[in-house]
Order: structure tokens, then C-alpha cells, then sequence
């Protein structure tokens, strides 16, 4: 018997909203492509590089298309390599210099298409050997590894200050490193290039930064004989183009969510949801864990009132994550310890909450978020929130543990407070490690009765949304007690909708792949 | 005169932490003795010590000090007492005699909108309600990672009688930088001396919006009210409550 | 159902063991008195004050009978007040002035009897009161106490300087504070007289700073609306005089081993147990909780080994204290949590032992001590030990919660130190309030087992105490690893046998009140 | 030349915790700050503050100082690699040729004895024999609250090469009082110079040893080999190994 004696109708039945309410949405992202889109499968087949005003080719190329767009990026490009006989760092640096590919003729469709495959294949065959090479390591050097596993962020905005804490935080026992972004960078519509030592709460994501930092864990991962994995941001008016970047790079979690960036960066809904589409297919072919946003919700709204609103996104992010070929093993679906410590039993909430999640989404890897909302200044009483949150998060299995910092209510990490984090979690982990198995809940306690009462809620509020419909629902504000209109937000300029003969082998590829036709 | 109090009146007594760049050993706990007997301490003991990485330590130390404060000598401003929501409103009817304006974001890149929110939303802040409930105080909240240029031109537009300005993020001193801006922007506009400008947030002092040419600053835990009182205030003359 | 399913058979069976254990040793007890005992009964009846040597009254009485305290000294007190017509003062100055009172000839024995009746009656009396004040008082306050008790001690050698330290933790939360005494005060053979400021590592335990203590206490008491309880060490060689001050000065709890000055002082194991039985006599009188000292067996053994010895102490203790008339609910049982941390399920066997401490003593207000052997100089980790032994308190609803100190390792507290462990221990205790009552140990699970293994190797051990008599298993090194010859360690030639006149009207009237004849 | 680090080189980044003997108020926040100001901190946050009782308040604080310490100056003593259990008693064998007499206490009023059994008795401490268990040693554990009178007499009886002392309270600085009085002692009655003298506890260094007249001091997470290789090197002459 489980520990939460759910009623496994009410669960069947909130997958079958979620469904609903995706399926209009769905219809809308299959007939739709952005800018992002196309940047991104460009990236895929090659395109890379930036001009002289460090505009990266991609965006080059999809400006100069303006709405041809709407046919396509890709069919451009490999026509340009293949009238031009260029391999793509040739072109690139053409395309860089001037040369403007979307004005060249198209040359024999047949010609086209043998390209295309062959690039399809070099880029399919690049990310298998990552996710061959990846699973290599994982398998070899499982023993070390913690469960849940321990992640830890780096956020001097310095790519190669990160590095360093990288490293320590690997040594002091991380399991998988975020690379914060800096501010901001999620609302520009284009990918910096290189490495980058200037950022504000985070350090840019690029490709190179990427690459680095990738090698970086690598080297530190063998000399302590662990896997580290590394992760960045999957979101923002570049989800895409970060997901190729990720699958080309060996990322191996991306944080990404359906909705977070229209309620929490106000990027338009339409944009949002067509982008996340070809993001996860992406993730999913490179065998790229993702991780939900639910935790936001907590940040603005109350995480007692509103627990049922974290509930139904992650039913919907998991429908979303079906439609784009995400297995469960890859859904790291977010919640978080975020009630106010003045409340009484709040422990019980919370590992109510945390438990549900885990009896719902059984093979989910959950992302569990730290408190940072009733953080203060008194690092002391921080620290034993973290301890209680590391308890919760032992006690209910969690999959990714990304672990609280004494100084949340401060600055973006120091190194001492990482070290500091990772010695609570492992004292907790270790010495509470059977505790969830040696214990059952009460009968209708109040752990019981909590959880019962969140998926009801959870089921009403579903049904809500599902009359409405999620556009209209997004707008009137039932989503972290934000409106957003459905033609506002950052990015809707950059939404298309397809032409008949819109061509884009990627996205073929993948569908087949994962066998999304 | 004082000094930090342990467990004896003036033992000076006090807890640092801190991590040096040097590999773990028994140098490094030298250093980090010396280091805080560089720091004033006299009698210093280093209780703990571990090794965070190559090449850096982490330490806790405790130690004793004979530096002294001269407590009454401390200075600060006095803290009016603030006026309250019916306060401010009965204020503003009597003397200023008008609706005022007040528009507020959370600009540059910082996307954290819920210090603005505390102060301007209609629902308010721990029972305390904001601006947008205030009848007297016609309240405009742009939300967050507003441009300095929007957030002037929407002021001007609206004939504004003052700006709030949110910045949580820190880092770098971005805020800094961002803060700086709006208020070059607003003196090459010409318009500066037209409004009051308020900047807040978890790491702002009225002493650091002073210095930046802003006309106050609100810290931590400050509610609608207090800001509310500062406005009206200088709007109107001076309050005796 | 209980939640550990232990075997009730066992647990009544380590109950006859204990009892046949302390039945020799309480019949040798029965035959005997001591200097302490003495002089307790002298204090009992009044004699005070020091002379200009700073030797208090009762030492000097009882020096001058040497062996004739065989008969007991009151007799030569009441005599010399009936003869000198003196009140307790004058005679205490007379004494301290030199006059011998054991030289006096007795005068008749009715008056004696007479004046004993009176010094007796107004000792009662006081006593009562006492009671009867603290009884209105915790009635009133009840409701902001917390549960469990939170204890805090304070040691600053310094009475004056204690008091702010108290009045402080009184105001931050504390529910009861303890007053450590300086090192080396138990093996002082006389109770120091007057008001103290120099002590190391703790304050002299005097009347006088008894006194002072018990109004500061009081005082913030009524500011916070809260009756602060006041806590002192009844051990030691003077023992039976630190009760008879304590319940004079309406002291609420007394630190009272059975054993622990054999075992951690070396003090005579005879005299030991002679003057215990009279000071939980006085301490049942006067309705003063006693906290037994299992947790210190923890400080020299490992916790997880020889957990047996404690609760194998624990029924010995409970059994001296029937012996004294002290009823269940004053038994405050000692025990503590101090496994190593890094103990894979750490966490669960504490959980165990503190549970089956509770389930085998239900009345007693079990004294649960924090975690002190492994505290180090990294205060962050001490204090996330803390909370989660502030987790376990809660869940085992023990009745006395001393607080860590994140600090332990490192000085006596400060009071920041004192600030920092009520923040922890009132988080953990509000947010885990209910969750006791909202779970099950899993049957047979790491859990109930242990508890299970620990209660047969405590009547294993009990048995073979038993069998090798209590006197010589001390000496054979069973309890806390260490030997204590029964003729060696200090005090025994403060033991006498009792001769057949032997006369103590404060011993016969405590007997009477208490059932104990 | 090394500075604190806390995510960047050089930053001087430390935290600090500490209580002042003021009311809690705005003021006492700015003498916190003001506090740390004058130990050398410029940029300074006082986190968090917090009443502690009537005229008493506790404050977290990060800041940052430009205090350099010059690492290459540290001068530590070299740490003579220790010889293990089984050098040791081959060394007295072969240097020493007799077995030596080591008595160790707890001494004056101080009980805490795991730290004196951890050095001498038979088990030992973490996995390292105590020198009970030294075939050429013949050690002597009085056990705790040992007068000084008591062990010197006890060591002269036996004609002990060397005394060790345990303590482990230093409240009040009763640790230094009571080590003192020992060597004022051996003085008194001429019989400093025929033996070692070594202290040890958890706040004892080797330097504060030195200074009371000691030969030696150890502190936390001293093994028995180590003081042991010390007496024997000692009295037979250095060891090169
Ligand atoms: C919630 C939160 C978020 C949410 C924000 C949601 C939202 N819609 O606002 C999310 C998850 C999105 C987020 C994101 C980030 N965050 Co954030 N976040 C926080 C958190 C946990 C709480 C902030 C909060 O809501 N406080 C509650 C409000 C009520 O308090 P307040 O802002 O201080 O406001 C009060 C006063 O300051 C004042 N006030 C504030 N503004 C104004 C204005 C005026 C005019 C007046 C009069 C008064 C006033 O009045 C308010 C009421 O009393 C803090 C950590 C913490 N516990 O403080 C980190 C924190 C602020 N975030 C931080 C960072 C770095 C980020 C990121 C930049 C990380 C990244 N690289 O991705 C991102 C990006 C955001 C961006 N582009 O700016 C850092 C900032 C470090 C620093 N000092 O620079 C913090 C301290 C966490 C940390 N330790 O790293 N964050
Ligand atoms: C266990 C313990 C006790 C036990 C002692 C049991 C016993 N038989 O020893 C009991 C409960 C009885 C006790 C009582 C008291 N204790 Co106590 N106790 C502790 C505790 C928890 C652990 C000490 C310990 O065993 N450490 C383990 C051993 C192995 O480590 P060690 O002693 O450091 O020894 C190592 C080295 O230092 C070195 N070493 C030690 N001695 C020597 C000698 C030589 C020659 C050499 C070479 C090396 C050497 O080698 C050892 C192995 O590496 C500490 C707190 C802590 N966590 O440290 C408090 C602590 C030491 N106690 C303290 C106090 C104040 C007391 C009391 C005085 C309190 C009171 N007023 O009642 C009493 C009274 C005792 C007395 N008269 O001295 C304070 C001391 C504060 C200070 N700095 O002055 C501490 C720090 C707790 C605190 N924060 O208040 N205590
Ligand atoms: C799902 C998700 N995406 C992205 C981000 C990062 O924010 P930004 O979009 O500003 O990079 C977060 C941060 O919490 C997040 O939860
Ligand atoms: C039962 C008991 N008595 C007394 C004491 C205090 O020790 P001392 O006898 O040194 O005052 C303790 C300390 O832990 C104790 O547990």
C-alpha cells in the first residue's frame, strides 16, 4: 500500500484533464514555428559563429528571411552549402562576412534532401555518442553517486570563476552542477557567443561557456571518479536554440518548463508554447533530463493556499513532456519547500506534498527546490530549514535535490556556503537514509488528509482551467496570480505560422525518432 | 564605550567564518589566526578548519577584541514615526488637495517584482495595503525588468509626482549601475527636479539613494505607509504627527 | 498500540530484575547515615552560616561529634536550642563563634522530642509552601509553556553575571534553567556559604545563590507571564544538604544519580548510596523533579554499543527513586543523543531508544540531553545536529528538552549561543508538532528491532548485575567501563553504621509522609 | 599576499556573528555596522539583528576588508612526520635500551578523562594503541582530578621519564593557573629538569606549552604515537626517519 492512500480514479482523472486542456494547445504549436525554431535547427545542421557586431549567424540568417520564415530555415542553408560546395564553418564565416544566403537559388530538391540527411546524421550520431559516453560514465561510477542526487548552483558570472567553484563544489560532494544565467539573458533573442566573464547573478549561456565548463566537470568528474552533470537553462526567447546547443555540448539536465516563461518573464504564451515543443523533443532525443518550474508559483503565492497550483502544473508539464517524446524517467518535474517556518505541522505539509508528488509521478525523477522565500539574514535558522528540507526530501525519494544555501536571503552563493550545503545534505541523507521505509502514515492523519485534499483541489482547478481553456485561463490570471494577454508578452513577432511547404528535416527527424507521427 | 559581549561584560567576544585561497594544512590555520589577529583579535582560536577544494580553506574561528565603540556617539537619523493608510489619505486631502501620481517598477534586468508588488499592489504587504488601495494616491506598478527610458517617459506622461524605484539583485553592483542611469537620464531630460525619486529594496539604505541623487531609500521590511508618508510630505510640507 | 511493540512481559520483567538488585543495597542503606546526611538534617532543622574560617555550622557540628554521629546529630541541636533557649540564628552565631555544642549534657528527652516537632513542622511548612506557590504559579503561566520544557544552562562562575544570562534565555524561551556548578564543587565535603563570582566553568551551588537565583527567575517569570523553574546539582558529597537547600528555596529540579558520583567522581559507592536515598527523600518531600545522569554513561561509551547500560540505569534509578517515595510523574530519566553522526540510520536508532524510553517510563518527564561527544568546532553541523535532535525529543514526546548548544565544543555559552538554540529547538518543535501522532514505526522494521535488541541486552545485563550483586558489577567495571573499588574513591569515611539510639526526626517524619515505613 | 575569498579572488569577503550590550533599535543596527567598520570591514550588511534580552543584541554580519596577509611570512614548525607504534618501541629498543616511565593525569579540578585515556589506556583512540599498550612502555593513567602534588610525587616514585598532563576545562583560564602551579612545583623541589613535561587538551598548543615552561604541547586529534615519539626522540637523541 502506499503511504498516502490516494484515490487512483482522482489521479487517472487529472491526467485526463491535463490532456484535454493540452490538446487545443497542441493543435496550435503543430501549426506554428518561431524564429527560435528555425535558429535552432539551423544550429543543428551547422550554423554557428558571429559578424563583426557579434550577431550570431543563425539570427543572421532567419532576419534576412523576415516571413519566409514561415517555409523554413533550413532549406536555405543547406541549399547555401550545397550551391556554394561550403562545409558550415566555411558558410559560417561567409554568412558572418556579408554573404546573404536566403537571396541564392534553390538548387535540386534531391541534392537538398541528401544534405540534409547527411547532416541530420553527423548531428543524430554527435548526441548518441554523448548520450552513449554519458550513460559509460554514469554506469561506472554509480556507487559514488548520492541519491537523491545533490545539485548544486555556481553564479560569479565569471565562466571561469564558475569553473573553479564548480570544481570545489564537485570535490565537497556534488552530484550535478547549474550554471546560473546571468539576468536578463533569458529575454534576448539571440545566444552570446564564446566565453564570457561578465554577467550579473549568473554568467551567460553560450555554447563555448558550455563547452568549457563541460570539460571542466569531466576532468573533475575523473579525478574523484564520478559523473558530474551538468546543467543550464532551457528557456527564455532561446529555449531552443539552448536545447541544440545542450545536445550538442553533453548538457544533461535543462531546466524547462511549459509555462514559466510566460507567467514569470512574460514572454508571449503563443512563443512559449511552440517553442517548448521542439526544446523537449530535442532533450529527449539527447537523453536530457528536464526540470519544471513549479517552484515559481511559490515564490509569488502562498506555498500552504496555493500547493494545489504546483500540482496541476505538473500534470500539465507532464502532458506537454508526452507530446514532444519525453519518457517520465526524463520528467524532473519541480516543487519546492517553501511554507512559512512560523507554521505549525508545516513539516508534515510539506513531506504530505513532497510524497504526493512521488506517489503520483512514480518514475519521475522529482526536482525538489530548497526554501528561499522565508530566508532571512540569520544564516542559523537557515541552515536547520535546509536540514528539515533535506529530511523531507530523503523521507519522500526524491530524485535532484537542489540544496538550500545558508545565505539564500543574501548573495548568490560563496564558496564556503556551498560546502556548508553539501555537508547538511549528506548528514541527513545519511543518517535519516531508511527512515520513509521504517514509518507509515496514520490513516486519515493529517499527512493523509492534506493530500487528499490538495488533488481534490488540484481536479476542480483542472476542471476550471480545461473550461476556460489554458490561453484564457493564462490570461485571467488563474496561473501565480499573473495575467499575461494572449498577443502581449516579449516575442510574438517572432511566431509563424507554417506554409504548406514548410521544410525542416530536424524536426521530421525527431518526430520519427521519437515517434511522435 | 562598548564592545561585542560573550559571556562577561566587554570580553569581545566574536564568531567569524571565512575561506582563504591556500591549500589545506597546518599553515593555513596559522594564516587563519594571524589573519584574524590582523582583524584586531587578540586572544583567537581557529575551532574548525576544512578543506573546501584545491587550494582554498574554510575556517570558523572565534576570537577576542579590544576594539572599542563609542555608543553614544552613533548617529542616526531619527525614524518618524509614519504616518498610517487614513493618515496619509486625510493628508493629502487637506494639503495637497489633489490625487497624487506615483508610478513604480522594478527596472533593468531584475525580474524580482515582488518587493514592488508588497508596496504598490492593492492586496498590500503583511495586512498592510499598498498604494493602488490608497483613494488619494492614483498608483501605477509597471512590474518588473522595466528599461530606465519606459519608466521615465510613462512618468512623464502621467505627470508623476514620484517614481519608486525596486532593485533586489545586487550582484556586481548592478544596481548601481542601474540606478545611476536613471537619474543621468532623468537630469539630461531635464525632468529630475520635477518628481520625487524613491529607490527600495532588501539591500538599499536611504544613505546609498542619497549619495546616488535619489531622495530617499527604503530598506527591508518597509510598508506601503512609510513611503507613502515620505512622499506626501515633501509634497506637502512637513507633518506633525 | 504502541508504536515500538515491545514485549510487555520484558519490560516487567526488567522491573524484578531491578528490584531485586537494589534490594541489598537498600537494606545496607537502611543500617547506615553519613556526614552529608548529617548535616542535611542540621540544615533541615536550621543550622547555617560559616565561621571566620568559612566553615558552615553543620561542618563544624559534625566534625566535633566524629564518630558519635552514629546516634545522628540533631539531638545535639535541638538540645542546645532547648537548653540555650537560643532561636536556630543565635545559636548558629554561637557555634560559629566556637561554641561546642556536642559537649553539652542532653536535657530531658520530651522537650527535645517537643522542639523537635516544632523545627521539623516549620521546616515542612516553608517546604509546602514552597509547593504550593510553585503549583499556583505553573498553573497560571501554563499555557506559554512549551512541551517539552525547553532547559538551558547557564555557567558563568558568576551568580550576577548568571542571573542576566538567565533572565535573558528566560525571555528568548526557556522554560526551566539550570545553574552549572564549577568544576570540583562535588568533591568539596561542605556546601560554600554566601553569593559567588568566581567559578569555573559553572557557580557554586550556595544558598544564598539559591536565593538570589530563585528571584531573578521569579521576577522575569512574572514580566513574561511564565513560571521559570530552577534547576541545581543534587550530587556530590553533599548531596542530602543541596536537596535540603533546594527545597527551601523552592529550587523545581535537581540533577540526582543514583550512581553517577560513583562512576564519573569516585566518590565511595557506599556513601553514595546512603545519601541518595535521604536526598530524593527530601527531593519526593518537596516535589522537586529529579534528572537522572544516563546520558553521561554516552560521554566515555558508544552510543550505539552499550545504549543497554542506559536504560538498564534507568530502571535502577526508578527503582532507588520508589525506594524514596518518589512517585513516576518527578522521575525526570535521563538519556541523550549522542551516536556518531556519521552513523548510516543514525537517526532511527535514536528515534528508537528515545521512544522506548518513553513507552517503558510513560509518567516520567524524561530529561533528553542533546549531542555533545560529537559536537566539533563546526558550528554549523553542531547546530543542524541539534535541530534534529530537537526533531527527536518531539516525536518521542520527552518531557525535558536540554538544549544543544552549536557552540559545545568550544566554550560554555554564550548568550547569543543560549538566542540560537531556542530559535532551533521552537522551529523544530512548531513545525513537527503533530507528526508523532501521524505515523507508525513500521512492524519489525530498523526500528521496532532495535528497540527489541537494546530491551534483551538490558535484561541480559540486569541479570548478570543481579546475579554478581550491584557492589561488585560497579567494581567489576560493568557500568560506564570504569572500576570503583567499594572501599576506594572519596568520602567513605564519612559513613557510619547507625547505632541503635540512632535518633533523626526530619528522616522519621520524611518516612512517615512518604509511605516509606 | 592572501585575502578571504568568497566567490572571487581577493573579494575579502567574512562572516560574523556577534552581540552587543545595547537595546535592540535602528541604533544599535548602525553600531553593529559601525562595529564591524572599525574592524577593518568597508563594505559591510548587517543581515540580521535580534533582541536578546533587556540591553542585549545579536547581529549577523557579512563584510568585505582589504586586510592582506602575507601567506609566504607564516612560519609554522615543521610537523616531524610521527613515528608509528612499531618504531617507536624499536627505537627505544635500539637508542634507549631500557623501558621508559611515562604517568599521566587529568589534573586540578578537571574530570574529563577521554582525552588522557585516548593517549595512554590499552584501546586506544581511533584504531592507535595507547602507550598501556607499548611493550617498552610502562605507563601510569592516574586518571582525572589529580592534584599536581599528587602526580609529581607519583612520578618521582616511579622514577617517570616523562609526566603528561590532560586539561580539557579552561574556563577562566583554570587550565593555565593549574599548569603553572605544576611547574612551580617541580621547580620548588628541583625536579623539573629529570623529566618531560607535556600537556595536552583540545586547547592546548604547543606554543601556549612552551610558554608555561612545558616541553611540549598537543592539541585536538593528538594520536598516542605522536607524543610518544616525541618523549622518546627526547631522551634518545633525534630520529631521522
Ligand atoms: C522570490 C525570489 C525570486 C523569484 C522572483 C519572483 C518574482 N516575481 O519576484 C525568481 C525565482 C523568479 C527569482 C529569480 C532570480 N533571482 Co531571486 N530571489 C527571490 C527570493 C527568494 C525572495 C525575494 C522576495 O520576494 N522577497 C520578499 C519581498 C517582499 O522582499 P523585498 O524584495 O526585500 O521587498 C521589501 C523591501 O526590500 C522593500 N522594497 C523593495 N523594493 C522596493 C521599492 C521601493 C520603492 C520601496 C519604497 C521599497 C521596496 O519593501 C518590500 C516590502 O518590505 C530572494 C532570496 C531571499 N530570501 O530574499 C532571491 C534573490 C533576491 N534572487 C537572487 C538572484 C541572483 C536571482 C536571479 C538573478 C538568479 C538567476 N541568475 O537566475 C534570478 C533572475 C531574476 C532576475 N532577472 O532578476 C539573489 C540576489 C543576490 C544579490 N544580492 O544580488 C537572491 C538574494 C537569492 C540568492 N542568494 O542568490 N528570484
Ligand atoms: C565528555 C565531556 C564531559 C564528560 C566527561 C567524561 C569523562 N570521563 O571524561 C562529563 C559529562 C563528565 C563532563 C563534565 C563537565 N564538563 Co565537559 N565535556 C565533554 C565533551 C562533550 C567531550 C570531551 C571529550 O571527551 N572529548 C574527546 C577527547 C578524545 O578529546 P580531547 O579531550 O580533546 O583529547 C584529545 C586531545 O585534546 C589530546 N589530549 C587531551 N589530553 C591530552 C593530554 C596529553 C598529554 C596529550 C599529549 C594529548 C592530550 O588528545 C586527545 C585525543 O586526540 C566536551 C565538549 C566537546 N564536544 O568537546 C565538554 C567540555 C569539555 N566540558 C566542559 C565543561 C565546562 C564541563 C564541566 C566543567 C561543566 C560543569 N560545570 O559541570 C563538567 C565538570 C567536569 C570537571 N570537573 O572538569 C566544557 C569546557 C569549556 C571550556 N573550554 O572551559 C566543554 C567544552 C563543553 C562546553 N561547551 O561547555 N564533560
Ligand atoms: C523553469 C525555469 N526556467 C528558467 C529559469 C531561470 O530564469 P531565466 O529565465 O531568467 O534564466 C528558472 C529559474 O528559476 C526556472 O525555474
Ligand atoms: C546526575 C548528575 N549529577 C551531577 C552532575 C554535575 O557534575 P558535578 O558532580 O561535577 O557537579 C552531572 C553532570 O552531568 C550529572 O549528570
Amino acid at each position: 500500500m502506499t503511504k498516502l492512500n490516494l484515490d487512483n480514479n482522482k489521479i487517472v482523472k487529472a491526467r485526463e484533464l491535463s490532456k484535454e486542456i493540452t490538446k487545443p494547445v497542441h493543435d496550435y504549436i503543430n501549426k506554428h514555428t518561431t524564429v527560435a525554431i528555425e535558429r535552432a535547427t539551423l544550429r543543428t545542421l551547422g550554423a554557428d559563429g558571429v559578424n563583426k557586431d557579434e550577431i550570431p549567424v543563425p539570427n543572421i540568417i532567419v532576419d534576412a528571411l523576415a516571413d519566409k520564415i514561415k517555409h523554413g530555415a533550413a532549406k536555405h542553408y543547406i541549399n547555401a552549402l550545397v550551391r556554394k560546395n561550403l562545409n558550415p564553418q566555411q558558410l559560417n564565416s561567409k554568412i558572418a562576412d556579408g554573404l546573404d544566403i536566403t537571396t541564392l537559388n534553390f538548387t535540386d530538391k534531391d541534392l537538398i534532401d541528401k544534405k540534409a540527411r547527411e547532416l541530420v546524421e553527423a548531428f543524430a550520431s554527435r548526441v548518441k555518442e554523448n548520450v552513449c559516453f554519458r550513460n559509460k560514465k554514469i554506469d561506472q561510477y554509480k556507487d559514488k553517486e548520492n541519491s537523491p542526487l545533490l545539485y548544486l548552483i555556481v553564479a560569479t558570472g565569471n565562466i571561469y570563476e564558475d569553473i573553479k567553484q564548480a570544481q570545489a563544489a564537485a570535490r565537497q560532494g556534488a552530484d550535478i552542477i547549474a550554471v546560473i544565467r546571468t539576468t536578463g539573458q533569458s529575454l534576448l533573442d539571440f545566444v552570446p557567443y564564446g566565453a564570457t566573464t561578465e554577467g550579473f547573478g549568473g554568467t551567460y549561456a553560450t555554447q563555448e561557456n558550455f563547452r568549457i565548463m563541460r570539460k571542466a566537470l569531466d576532468d573533475v568528474g575523473d579525478e574523484i571518479g564520478k559523473y558530474i552533470r551538468l546543467v543550464n537553462y532551457c528557456s527564455g526567447l532561446c529555449m531552443p536554440e539552448i536545447a541544440a546547443m545542450g545536445a550538442i555540448e553533453r548538457l544533461d539536465m535543462m531546466l524547462n518548463d511549459s509555462m514559466y516563461g510566460i507567467l514569470f518573464r512574460d514572454i508571449n504564451m503563443y512563443r512559449t508554447f511552440v517553442d517548448q515543443k521542439f526544446s523537449r523533443m530535442i532533450n529527449a532525443f539527447a537523453d536530457i533530463t528536464i526540470n519544471s518550474g513549479e517552484d515559481n508559483y511559490l515564490t509569488t503565492s502562498d506555498a500552504y493556499e496555493k500547493a494545489f497550483t504546483v500540482t496541476a502544473s505538473q500534470f500539465i508539464n507532464e502532458q506537454f513532456a508526452f507530446d514532444s517524446g519525453l519518457p517520465p524517467r526524463l520528467m524532473g518535474l519541480g516543487h519546492a519547500f517553501e511554507m512559512n517556518p512560523e507554521k505549525e505541522n508545516g513539516f508534515l505539509y510539506e513531506m504530505a506534498q513532497a510524497q504526493m508528488a512521488r506517489e503520483i509521478f512514480p518514475e519521475a525523477p522529482l526536482k525538489y527546490m530548497p526554501p528561499t522565500k522565508y530566508m532571512t539574514g540569520d544564516i542559523f535558522k537557515g541552515y536547520i530549514m535546509n536540514a528539515m528540507f533535506n529530511f523531507v526530501a530523503k523521507a519522500t525519494n526524491q530524485g535532484i535535490l537542489l540544496l538550500g544555501m545558508l545565505t539564500e536571503a543574501i548573495h548568490t552563493p560563496f564558496m564556503q556556503d556551498r560546502f556548508l550545503a553539501v555537508e547538511n545534505a549528506r548528514y541527513i541523507l545519511n543518517t535519516t537514509k531508511d527512515f520513509a521505509n521504517d514509518i507509515e502514515f496514520k490513516k486519515n492523519g493529517i499527512m493523509q488528509t492534506r493530500a487528499k485534499d490538495v488533488l481534490n483541489q488540484t481536479i476542480e482547478f483542472l476542471e476550471e482551467v480545461n473550461h476556460i481553456g489554458l490561453f484564457d485561463a493564462i490570461e485571467q490570471k488563474m496561473f501565480a496570480e499573473v495575467s499575461r494577454p494572449k498577443n502581449g508578452g516579449k516575442g510574438f513577432g517572432g511566431v509563424f505560422e507554417k506554409s504548406e511547404e514548410y521544410y525542416n528535416p530536424v524536426y521530421e527527424y525527431l518526430e520519427r525518432t521519437l515517434n511522435l507521427k | 564605550m562598548i564592545k561585542p559581549y560573550g559571556d562577561t561584560l566587554n570580553d569581545g567576544a566574536i564568531q567569524l567564518s571565512f575561506t582563504l585561497p591556500v591549500p589545506h594544512s597546518i599553515k593555513a590555520d596559522e594564516a587563519a589566526k594571524q589573519y584574524a589577529h590582523k582583524l584586531g583579535f587578540n586572544e583567537v582560536e581557529v575551532v574548525q578548519s576544512n578543506p573546501l577544494s584545491e587550494g582554498f580553506s574554510f575556517f570558523v574561528v572565534y576570537g577576542k577584541t579590544n576594539i572599542q565603540l563609542d555608543y553614544d556617539k552613533i548617529e542616526v537619523e531619527e525614524v518618524k514615526k509614519s504616518m498610517d493608510y487614513y493618515q496619509v489619505n486625510d493628508f493629502i486631502k487637506e494639503n495637497i488637495k489633489r490625487k497624487i501620481v506615483v508610478v513604480g517598477a522594478c527596472t533593468g534586468t531584475d525580474a524580482h517584482t515582488v518587493g514592488i508588488d508588497a508596496i504598490m499592489n492593492m492586496k498590500g504587504y503583511d495586512q498592510h495595503y499598498g498604494l493602488e488601495r490608497y483613494p488619494m494616491i492614483e498608483a501605477y506598478n509597471l512590474g518588473a525588468q522595466v528599461t530606465n527610458e519606459e519608466l521615465i517617459s510613462k512618468a512623464i506622461n502621467l505627470k508623476a509626482d514620484a517614481i519608486l524605484v525596486s532593485q533586489v539583485v545586487t550582484q556586481k553592483e548592478v544596481h548601481i549601475h542601474n540606478m545611476t542611469e536613471l537619474i543621468e537620464i532623468m537630469e539630461a531630460e531635464g525632468v529630475r527636479s520635477d518628481m520625487i525619486v524613491i529607490a527600495g529594496g532588501p539591500r538599499i539604505s536611504n544613505k546609498l539613494a542619497l549619495e546616488l541623487g535619489y531622495d530617499a531609500g527604503f530598506g527591508r521590511g518597509t510598508y506601503p505607509e512609510n513611503v507613502a508618508s515620505f512622499i506626501v510630505e515633501r509634497l506637502g510640507g512637513g507633518y506633525s504627527g
